[in-house]
């Protein structure tokens, strides 16, 4: 694979590129832009705690800019992130202003080299809980729990999953009820293309879509909702299969449709 | 050490008699059936002789807690025949709640003090009579004062004992519908038609519920 | 149990040490689950005196193929870790967990008790439905008690069930949780100026752990 990222070849190695690569293409392996940042900060190669969060910022901030590029979709918090970064970015590079009460760049950056080191803390926490002798592993169980039959007496158990399954079942019986479709107030796209079919022969002229919707539908909003909703959904249908065409002027104006001129 | 060690150990030497009663020692309890000598021959290191590690551990066991006791031509710890009456604990006969006895604990746990009714228009079905002394019986439930209100119905609510057994510091600390859900113990589908009607509905009953512990 | 009492049933003298340590092995050898100190007393004849014996027991098992451990305040008998390649028969299949669900352990176990805002926090991404529920199934965690913060979220704490699983005497042996609270890793801090990110509630809640640890 030649480099598709497009990042500087210059200074890198070559782990530094395949890592660089690894985040574009493998951009949703990312728990979230904190994971994507501690995994940027590897690059720096210093300790936690001396990052350079200014350079971090630019290094996300590319990174978003180079996904951009290769039309890769981000998700949201990855831009807010962003947007955040490019925040702290110009109060860390500009001088502070003394009018301003808000943290300093400098508190924030702090905060944010923290929240790495402890997310970092507890990556290596769980590696060492999990590195653990393990019971059913490692050490085991009594493999033969003795009962001596004697004396039997019953005793009824129950978790407390159980206990709050069984409340939840109750709570929420009421919404599991079979599920039953109101036909009186549904016109269905295929009662809107027979509508349709028949009255388009005399439609030479632009007329507003909503004069096709049936007599008695427009008083109920219910009714009129899917009667609307039924006879766009024909109306495209039709312009699809070339028997119509369709105009708008603008964004929520009102749809006009005519007869394909033969 | 590591497997290989172990193996490569044993190229030349079997591991110390002693090293070999500890590992008699360790099958012979994790193993939920009698071993044969040949079965823990397989599992030990080559050149290991379990035969005459089981006699020392035997020895080892003898006069304590359990023994070392051979059944048909295989071997078990067991515990000494005559603390038999320790063992009283262990043959008790776990069963799970009817499901009926469940939500009838579930309903008084969430909304306590409960009169019969309540729990009967809760579950939208009819409380028998076993169900609720079952649960007096097992000591989770109780008599609460009784409702100032015509005919007086005794109330129940839930014991210390449920508590305990639970592992909640107080009936507090039950989680909300809200919470059961985020914890995907509760299906969201949401009704049909009815958008958002669910999520609506759960605020009140949060409230509902709070209020209810509020005092 | 008052100081009279304890005198008046030393009357009928409690069996000799050495018989109380046999009492004591027999039952922990007979469970598989950890036994408390509480529940063997109760079992055994009154006026006898488990703890001590179980020091006793402890020591005679140093070095032995089983060892007798310690579980949160209840005691266990669990094979030596480094046998653990003999019991290939017994390894159950681990269900591989999630790296989320990992960390979310971790989180737990390090900060609890913890709201699933604070996981949240740390791990600067939601919490899936289903990796809370996977851990409380695996009955690694529970719930603790709410926070007394607006919203009174419940918390999570690890459970003895968990301890065991991953041979801990109590949660304050966790690998390297001094030095995690030394480097104030383990401490809440708010994002400066209060807005964004962080969640305003997170302030109050660490005192809790603290608690927890700190006796």
């Amino acid at each position: 694979m030649s480099d598709p990222t497009g990042f500087e070849e210059d200074h890198q190695t070559v782990s530094d590129r395949l890592a660089a690569e690894a985040l574009i293409v493998d951009v949703d392996g990312f728990e979230g832009p904190l994971d994507l940042l501690l995994m940027l900060s590897r690059t720096q190669k210093v300790d936690l705690r001396k990052i350079s969060v200014l350079q971090l910022a630019e290094q996300y901030l590319t990174f978003v800019d180079k996904a951009k590029v290769l039309r890769i979709e981000l998700a949201a918090d990855y831009l807010v992130m962003a947007a955040w970064l490019a925040f702290l970015k110009s109060r860390l590079l500009l001088p502070p202003d003394p009018q301003d009460e808000g943290p300093s760049g400098e508190e924030l950056a702090a905060h944010l080299a923290f929240q790495l080191e402890r997310l970092q803390a507890m990556r290596e926490a769980a590696a060492q809980l999990m590195a653990r002798d393990q019971m059913g592993r490692d050490f085991f169980v009594r493999g033969l729990p003795e009962g001596v039959a004697r004396i039997r007496r019953v005793t009824y158990s129950a978790t407390l999953l159980d206990l709050m399954q069984a409340y939840a079942r109750i709570r929420t019986k009421d919404e599991f009820r079979p599920y039953a479709f109101d036909r009186d107030h549904v016109f269905t796209m295929e009662q809107a293309l027979d509508r349709m079919r028949g009255l388009i022969g005399f439609a030479g002229e632009w007329t507003d879509l909503s004069s096709y919707l049936p007599d008695g539908w427009s008083a109920d909003p219910a009714r009129r909702r899917s009667a609307t909703a039924a006879t766009f959904a024909a109306s495209l249908e039709l312009a699809k299969q070339g028997q119509i065409e369709l105009r708008q002027g603008e964004t929520f104006a009102p749809i006009s449709i005519r007869r394909k001129p033969t | 050490m590591t497997e290989t060690d172990e193996k490569e150990q044993s190229l030349f030497e079997a591991p110390p008699m002693g090293e070999q009663e500890r590992m008699v020692e360790a099958i012979l309890f994790a193993s939920a059936d009698p071993v044969t000598v040949a079965e823990l021959a397989a599992r030990m290191p080559h050149g290991a002789d379990p035969a005459e590690a089981l006699v020392y551990l035997r020895k080892r066991y003898d006069g304590r807690g359990v023994h070392v006791v051979k059944v048909g031509d295989a071997w078990a710890i067991r515990t000494a025949p005559d603390l038999g009456f320790l063992m009283q604990k262990e043959t008790v006969e776990q069963k799970k709640l009817s499901r009926a006895a469940i939500e009838t604990l579930a309903i008084i746990a969430y909304h306590q003090p409960a009169t019969r009714a309540e729990i009967e228009e809760i579950r939208g079905v009819a409380v028998s009579r076993g169900t609720i002394d079952q649960l007096l019986e097992l000591e989770w439930i109780r008599f609460g004062r009784r409702r100032m209100t015509p005919g007086r119905p005794v109330t129940f609510v839930v014991t210390q004992g449920f508590l305990d057994h639970f592992g909640l510091e107080s009936a507090r600390d039950l989680p909300g519908l809200k919470e059961l859900r985020a914890a995907g113990l509760l299906d969201s589908r949401p009704l049909p038609g009815g958008q958002g009607a669910g999520d609506e509905e759960e605020g009140e009953d949060l409230a509902g519920q709070s209020e209810l512990f509020e005092d």
